[in-house]
């Protein structure tokens, strides 16, 4: 039997009839597009049983009360507590995204140590010996003083722990990040002569005039703000918005007053000036015959009429009358100052005509007003021992007066050898956040040896010698006391959600065992084993409370009563105005850092929160600039075009959008983008940092920075 | 398609739907077996073997 | 194109037709009898094939980590609920986690070589048993079993058979291809099923679905 | 070398030619293939499309190739139905065509969709109200009534006529093939309207919308209608294109004028059609749901109102009206021109109602959305033009389809 | 449940107050990390980035000073279709049956394992709410773990949309049947953005419920397929007859506006009409 063409087709055919008939090509059609519907590589999150564990959200000063929806004890999804004072079940976007901050790709995983430029990950006794060492050499050559800490804040017990480490190293610079905070504390100083944490009353007020602050946009406590707004439809508040440009806040406002950029003070006096000549002031609370208040009163009148302010502020002279007259005809107005979101400090003269026009609608301390409020942080600290080396580092001077990082950063620059050796840094990131933050990096890396105990790979951790890796907050109890001006003093108790999913420990740990590393003095200054016992300890007075029902709730917030002067004669020279650096003729413009709720400051925002971004704040990797279509008619200027913005500071490419809401001549850029993350794609080389372009501006008075702009240029590339 | 599918309902739209079609590939079917079975018989009987 | 090349065009195919006629003729009873020959073959082949071989290469056999006993732990523990109950937010708990077996089973139970077992392999380590759960649906399904059980008053057999009665377990079987379990792609390659257990498939719920409640019931009723 | 094949008294290029020939579109076909590959295997981001363009350049092309490819079902109509029996000399390339464009067409879906292993799902769990279930069940349909029409042409090649078997089978099909044209034709009319139909029913685009009959809008049986009149001018354009480069005449004249007669009539009621629907659409539909017919095309970088004229006078009007007077259709020049206009005429409304309907913003704050196709788009829409003029070459050097081919070389 | 018993059927909806609406955007991360939602390294293409709630950036037009924003979050509507038939606008054009209309509650199901990503529907939905996986979603190393099962994830090739997270529907309809009541009120079933937006602007519930605050909030015309009586409140795009669920309000005359389109003039003579009608 001869095989030929003929026995070939037979084979095909009948193979395929044969197949055609069994259910194998349907089963394997059928099936396979089940397999598109179960591909491997499609994650089946496994199920479990649902519970809620609550703690408090600490990316920003507003401290919300959160409950995480945990399944099988494994966290899925944040969400508000209902029913906490600050929050009462709303979040912000960025405490929603908070788990995508626990697996964030850029979370320093274990400890390191940098040799000529490359990381090596370390075990912890490895990392904290080698810090030890490079402490004690400085202590050693007689030089303590030289040990420098930089933290966000200093309430709570991690930053009384690293004050106390530096304090005990010997060196008394300790220094915090400029916050609004810190500035109101220092105006009420310099004008009332008292320690205050500042609280605006809003949720009571019935007018809220507020000169620059991002009201909804994540000045203060965000989501408390976000139900004051809420409620003024129903509640009558009614909301005043001075600001250059058409913020969120502006839009959401009854009345926006579109003053020029850096004149809100100069609005602030003259609507006390119209107050003062139409009487429209609290008798009670003001002594008319005080000569220091007659001054001010003859200045505000004077020097602030509305026909001159008119000219600064370009308001014209009835919308100042008009401004004056409601806020004298609201029963209980508040003013409030502090520009965006209040990350950057601000200038005194600001914050205290701002505080004067408080004082004259009699506000202080009263309902919806402008509260002084005296926060007990209830912490019992055993006492510390000082050897040789550091009582005589301590004795030094410290580098830096007020204690403000940018004036740290411009000595280091300025001296040729840094007179800091040694930099600890702790839940801030200069590098990134300080004004002219290209001459900051310079000068961290001219401090020889950086310790940061930063979960992430930030751009100061970048610079870094030692990092010893914190928590995220997640992963930690913590004491938080709210430091936002709310008028509620809080001591909240985060909780651990998760375990420790890295080879990370905690701060307060961290600190422990660096001090228990260096033995001698400084480890006896430290006499707990862990950080639980420290916090427990130094809480003593409200740990019960605090352990048992997670926050410690002072109510009534007990306030300053005693003030001892209402001297305004800061105001009266000129000598703390703050103007934009850069001469207007090579600089004809004006870029305004604009704060926006859907980025965050101080750390990268999340990858949903960049998700949320506009595409005309950012493209691919390209910053935008705001512009008015005037401005931008007479630069021959479109929508999207590429142009270079420089400024006295730095220069960089960025695109333009046209905005109707931005008065002519000004600019404004996102603060928020321009991190430079390698490890985390989401946010790293992500647009342009405007804090590299705006250069810092130290306030006469305070000494922080109170930068609000700079001039600048732009040219098609 | 099938009464046994998921989405099977005996309702107006499918009867006009599938029953369109279903007659269609009735004729068509139809057809073709026709075709093919007088080609067998033609072959059989030896028709188609002169070239033309 | 002139006559010539014509001719001499056709002439030449033509000669090449003559030759290929005859070779068909010449072996023509046998060709036709290699051609059925082969057919008829590679049609049993791949009949017998795709009948026979192709369900159990579809097919995994794995077993479980380790027997265990349903009928003996329905006598000492009462009903299935006793394991298998819901949660106080209507939820249902499944297969029980080792938390619960540990209750009794601290330390070694009976003298069976599954219980030590488990006991050393799981409960000394504090390690979850990796069950392969036979009704386990896909991740895009839904089934509340309180809509069911509470709601609908169903029995467990209806859906899981008798496994309540089982003292062994049985080999769990999975569709290589897309991971389904035996028990819901359905014993019966062809589909026929004898009881409602054999099989649990969208179509076994729309058919019941359809009989109780008189529609198939929205997308989202079933689909997550 | 492969002259056992060509067809008697037929003579074609030397076959290394035609192998080179091949083999250059041969290339264009596989980088199709290519990038048809990274499509199913990296997934459709290797396209420029996006959320506001879910329909894009392969849908245009899907339905531009369906709408020229009507020349089959309605040459078949005139022909069996009809019985218009001249145009039994270009049955056959019409038939040709048509299967080529709707291969195509099933092919380029293929590649669409996200999923193509549950593609069969549009006929499993088919949704009888949408008309892209109605479009995937016809389109399959009567490509297979083309392949049965397809089927004799291919066993009347010289070698396999020799099979008695196949012979008579060929002969028996031509004797049933009025049954199979009717019904591809009823099959035509359903899918060619359905995918009208497909921009037709969105009443959420008001760009495309309109009213209707019944269930089917108006673009229905517009569609349909240009799908009759276009496919035949398309049919003549590829008939015009072979003798060119084949340098043969092989359809003889009066065939020609015939069909185009044919086609020109079609194309003056269709555009008559098209131009009462504008205006309706313009006057009534377009108002009574906000949009004035400006809005449709103004402030974008792209679609102005040139488009709704090339469309209607370029590719309608003037077609029509050369191919209705004799003296202009007579002459080959005009013919090949009306032609040419027509077959870009019905592309430009089919590129109309699948893209510009995806710009068009319908919300108040929406914006204008243009579109560039990627490389891998291109290549895949030209990979069915490479496929089809393979099958074209072969079917025209292995297959008899211009029967009055040898009268007309005798001629000259 | 099928068409029949339109009678007792819930109709759940949503109404947005644009007044209170800050922009923040909690409501689209609220959303993204309820409902499993992918992110990709580049999300600035705003025309291929998945975000079931989109906040929209309305302006009024006018020049400095006059200008004016207001943000618009836009879900899925949801819509009831011509006459509320349930023959929305995606649904009537799925050609697998790969999204439905649930009469019982009126929302528009997505079936990610039946959808073979023919897009006709994205094409279909003039709210741009329907979005299509052009990509395999990929989550950082570790970050899977934050994945709830309550939602399936989507593999590449299928289109998603918001489902008014209807998991949590199925979840107090679970603890309903335990607690042997046949209904859900109206606190147990919240969607995700409802309950995070800080401002308490979003309101969900069941429209054909009197007693929810939707209902009291927008007094839905039963007569006119759920379209608003309050004047203050409106619906996008209500001319198209989509009959959407989610209905917004403002006082701001502008905003009202910017929901639909208006030939010249329309806009002023309808508002005529309505203040001589029963203001």
């Amino acid at each position: 039997m001869k095989v030929d063409r003929r026995s070939f087709l037979g084979l095909g055919l009948g193979a395929a009839a044969g197949v055609a008939v069994t259910p194998a090509t349907w089963k394997l059609m059928d099936d396979s597009s089940i397999w598109t519907q179960n591909w491997p590589w499609t994650p089946v999150p496994p199920d479990g049983e649902v519970t809620f564990e609550d703690t408090v959200c600490t990316l920003c000063s507003g401290n919300c009360g959160i409950s995480v929806r945990k399944i099988n004890g494994r966290p899925v999804k944040i969400e508000g507590t209902t029913g906490h004072p600050v929050n009462d079940g709303g979040v912000c976007l960025h405490g929603i995204s908070a788990l995508q901050y626990l697996y964030d790709p850029s979370r320093v995983k274990s400890p390191m140590i940098k040799t000529d430029d490359t990381w090596k990950e370390v075990s912890w006794e490895k990392a904290l010996a080698h810090a030890a060492e490079a402490l004690g050499n400085i202590r050693k050559a007689d030089n303590a003083n030289a040990i420098a800490c930089i933290t966000d804040n200093d309430k709570g017990t991690v930053s009384g722990l690293f004050k106390r480490l530096t304090t005990v190293l010997g060196s008394n610079n300790y220094y915090t990040m400029d916050t609004m905070e810190k500035a109101w504390a220092t105006t009420i100083d310099a004008v009332n002569g008292v320690k205050a944490h500042v609280g605006f009353d809003l949720k009571n007020s019935d007018l809220i005039l507020s000169f620059g602050s991002g009201f909804i946009e994540g000045w203060g406590a965000p989501v408390y703000n976000f139900q004051v707004n809420a409620r003024r439809k129903t509640h009558g508040i009614k909301l005043i918005q001075v600001e250059p440009r058409l913020s969120n806040t502006a839009a959401a406002a009854d009345k926006w007053v579109p003053a020029k950029p850096g004149t809100e003070a100069d609005l602030a006096l003259a609507i006390c000036g119209v107050l003062i000549t139409k009487g429209l002031y609290n008798k009670k609370a003001i002594q008319a015959d005080d000569p220091s208040f007659k001054a001010f009163a003859k200045m505000a009148q004077e020097k602030y009429s509305p026909a001159r302010t008119a000219r600064t502020t370009g308001i014209d002279v009835a919308s100042i009358q008009n401004l004056a007259m409601a806020f004298a005809d609201a029963e209980k107005p508040v003013a409030i100052a502090g520009r965006g979101k209040g990350d950057s400090a601000g200038s005194t003269r600001e914050f205290a005509a701002v505080y004067a026009l408080n004082c004259l609608a009699g506000n202080i301390n009263a309902p919806g007003g402008f509260w002084l409020m005296d926060k007990d942080p209830a912490e019992v600290w055993p006492s510390i021992e000082m050897d040789a080396m550091a009582t005589q580092g301590f004795a030094r001077a410290k580098f830096v007066e007020t204690d403000t990082v940018d004036s740290l950063m411009a000595k280091v620059t300025a001296s040729a050898k840094s007179p800091v050796e040694a930099l600890l840094v702790y839940n801030a990131n200069p590098c990134y956040s300080l004004k002219n933050a290209k001459a900051v990096t310079e000068a961290v890396k001219k401090i020889p040896f950086v310790i940061s105990f930063s979960s992430y790979m930030d751009e100061t951790t970048q610079l870094a010698d030692v990092v010893l890796p914190s928590h995220m907050f997640l992963e930690r109890r913590e004491d938080v006391s709210l430091t936002g001006p709310v008028p509620l003093d809080i001591t909240a108790l985060t909780r651990p959600m998760v375990s420790p999913l890295f080879d990370t420990r905690h701060p307060g740990d961290s600190v422990l065992s660096l001090a228990a590393a260096m033995e001698g003095s400084v480890a006896a200054s430290f006499p707990w084993e862990s950080y639980d016992a420290c916090l427990e300890a130094v809480k003593a007075p409200v740990w019960k409370a605090l352990s048992e029902k997670g926050s410690v709730v002072k109510e009534p917030v007990s306030l300053v009563k005693k003030i001892e002067r209402m001297d305004f004669s800061l105001l009266l020279n000129d000598t703390a105005v703050v103007a934009a650096e850069g001469d207007e003729a090579t600089y004809p413009l004006v870029l305004m850092p604009v704060d926006n709720i859907r980025l965050t400051g101080e750390i990268a925002a999340s990858p949903f929160a960049v998700k949320t971004v506009s595409d005309k704040v950012l493209k691919g990797t390209d910053s935008f600039i705001e512009i008015n279509p005037e401005t931008a008619d007479q630069l021959r200027l479109s929508q999207g075009d590429e142009v270079t913005l420089t400024t006295p500071v730095g220069s960089a490419i960025v695109k333009v959008n046209l905005f109707d809401g931005i008065m002519p001549g000004v600019l404004a850029m996102a603060h928020g983008l321009g991190h430079t993350m390698a490890e985390n794609p989401y946010v790293g080389g992500k647009g342009v940092n405007v804090n590299a372009l705006v250069g810092p501006v130290m306030d006469a008075i305070s000494g922080l920075d109170a930068a609000w702009g700079i001039r600048a240029k732009i040219s098609r590339v | 398609m099938l009464p046994n599918c998921f989405e099977w309902a005996w309702d107006a739209g499918h009867f006009l739907f599938f029953g369109g079609m279903w007659y269609t590939i009735i004729i068509l079917s139809l057809g073709m077996t026709w075709c093919i079975f007088k080609t067998i018989m033609d072959t059989v009987s030896g028709k188609g073997g002169d070239h033309h | 194109m002139s006559e010539l090349e014509e001719k001499t065009e056709n002439g030449s195919t033509d000669s090449l037709e003559m030759g290929v006629s005859e070779e068909q003729k010449a072996e023509g009873d046998s060709g036709i009898g290699a051609g059925v020959l082969f057919f008829i073959a590679a049609f049993a082949v791949c009949f017998l094939s795709g009948w026979l071989l192709f369900p159990n290469l579809l097919y995994s056999k794995k077993e479980q980590p380790f027997n265990f006993n349903h009928a003996l732990h329905v006598e000492e523990m009462g009903g299935c609920d006793s394991c298998h109950y819901f949660r106080e937010d209507g939820s249902f708990a499944g297969v029980p986690k080792l938390a619960q077996c540990v209750d009794c089973h601290a330390e070694v139970m009976g003298d069976t070589e599954d219980e030590a077992v488990f006991v050393a392999e799981y409960v000394e380590k504090e390690k979850e048993v990796p069950w392969l759960i036979y009704s386990e649906q896909p991740d895009c399904v839904f089934f509340s079993h309180s809509a069911h059980v509470v709601g609908a008053q169903m029995d467990c057999v209806s859906c899981h058979g008798h496994i309540g009665e089982s003292t062994t377990m049985k080999p769990y079987e999975e569709n290589r291809i897309t991971g389904y379990s035996r028990d819901i792609w359905g014993k019966n390659i062809w589909g026929f099923k004898k009881n409602s257990w054999d099989r649990m498939k969208m179509d076994d719920c729309a058919e019941c679905h359809e009989k109780e409640t008189g529609s198939k019931g929205a997308c989202f009723q079933c689909h997550k | 070398m492969d002259s056992a094949l060509i067809p008697k008294g037929a003579n074609r290029c030397p076959f290394p030619v035609f192998a080179t020939g091949i083999a250059v579109v041969g290339v264009v076909l596989l980088w199709g293939v290519y990038a048809m590959g990274l499509c199913w295997i990296k997934g459709l981001n290797q396209t420029n499309m996006n959320d506001y363009y879910g329909f894009a350049l392969w849908i245009w092309a899907d339905l531009a190739v369906i709408a020229i490819g009507g020349g089959a079902f309605f040459t078949g109509l005139l022909k069996y139905v009809l019985g218009i029996d001249e145009l039994k000399n270009i049955i056959n390339l019409a038939v040709v065509i048509g299967f080529i464009c709707y291969s195509s067409a099933l092919l380029i879906l293929a590649i669409d969709i996200g999923q193509p292993l549950r593609g069969w799902f549009i006929f499993w769990h088919a949704n009888v109200h949408s008309m892209l279930t109605e479009v995937a069940f016809c389109l399959s349909l009567y490509f297979s009534v083309l392949t049965i029409e397809f089927i004799p042409l291919i066993l009347e090649n010289r070698q396999v006529d020799k099979v008695p078997f196949f012979h008579n089978l060929s002969h028996n099909m031509h004797t049933a093939m009025a049954v199979f044209a009717a019904t591809g034709a009823f099959l035509s009319c359903f899918h060619q309207g359905s995918l009208g139909g497909v921009a037709g029913v969105l009443y959420g685009r008001p760009f495309a919308f309109r009213e209707g009959l019944l269930i089917w809008p108006w673009t229905f049986f517009l569609f349909t209608w240009s799908a009759a009149a276009y496919g035949p001018c398309f049919t003549l354009l590829v008939a015009k294109m072979v003798e060119g480069i084949t340098r043969k005449k092989l359809i003889k004249d009066n065939v020609i004028h015939l069909l185009a007669k044919i086609s020109g009539w079609m194309i003056t009621t269709y555009i008559v059609a098209k131009i009462i629907d504008t205006i309706y659409w313009i006057a009534v539909t377009a108002p009574s749901l906000g949009f004035s017919v400006m809005d449709f095309y103004t402030d974008n970088a792209f679609y102005g109102i040139w488009i709704l004229f090339a469309e209607i006078v370029l590719g309608g009007i003037v077609p029509a009206v050369i191919l209705i007077t004799k003296k202009y259709r007579e002459n080959s020049k005009m013919l090949l021109l009306a032609i040419i206009l027509g077959v870009l005429g019905v592309c430009l409304n089919r590129w109309v109602m699948v893209l510009q309907v995806m710009a068009v913003p319908v919300m108040s704050f929406d914006t204008w959305a243009l579109y560039i196709p990627s490389w891998q788009e291109v290549a895949t829409t030209i990979l069915p033009v490479a496929y089809g003029i393979i099958l074209l070459a072969l079917a025209y050097r292995y297959l008899p389809m211009f029967p009055q081919e040898k009268e007309l070389s005798t001629e000259k | 449940m099928t068409q029949q018993n339109h009678g007792n059927a819930h109709k759940f909806g949503m109404v947005i107050d644009l007044d209170k609406c800050t922009g923040c955007g909690s409501c689209m991360v609220a959303c993204m990390s309820e409902n499993n939602v992918p992110f990709k390294e580049d999300e600035s293409n705003k025309k291929d980035s998945i975000t079931w709630m989109r906040v929209y950036k309305l302006t009024n037009g006018k020049s400095f000073p006059d200008t004016d924003v207001c943000y618009l979050p836009r879900p899925c509507m949801h819509c009831g279709g011509k006459g509320d038939h349930g023959h929305s606008p995606c649904v009537s054009v799925c050609p697998a049956t790969a999204t439905d209309y649930d009469y019982g509650t009126g929302i528009v199901s997505q079936i990610y394992t039946r959808c073979f990503g023919c897009r006709y529907c994205m094409g279909a939905c003039p709210y741009h709410a329907r979005f299509f996986n052009w990509w395999d979603p990929k989550w950082p190393e570790g970050m899977e773990e934050y994945l709830s099962p309550d939602v399936s994830p989507r593999m590449r090739g299928v289109v998603e949309k918001c489902s008014f997270c209807f998991h949590r529907y199925q979840a107090a309809k679970d603890k309903a049947y335990l607690e042997e009541r046949d209904t859900v009120a109206e606190e147990e079933y919240q969607t995700a953005c409802t309950q995070a937006c800080p401002s308490g602007a979003i309101t969900f519930g069941d429209l054909n419920n009197p007693d929810h605050a939707v209902h009291q909030l927008v007094n839905p015309d039963p007569h006119h397929c759920g379209r608003p009586r309050n004047p203050k409140a409106f619906r996008l795009l209500e001319r198209l007859e989509t009959n959407p669920k989610v209905y917004y309000i403002s006082e701001r005359e502008w905003v009202r506006k910017a929901g639909d389109n208006y030939l010249d003039g329309e806009w002023e003579k309808a508002k005529m009409k309505k203040t001589k009608g029963h203001e």
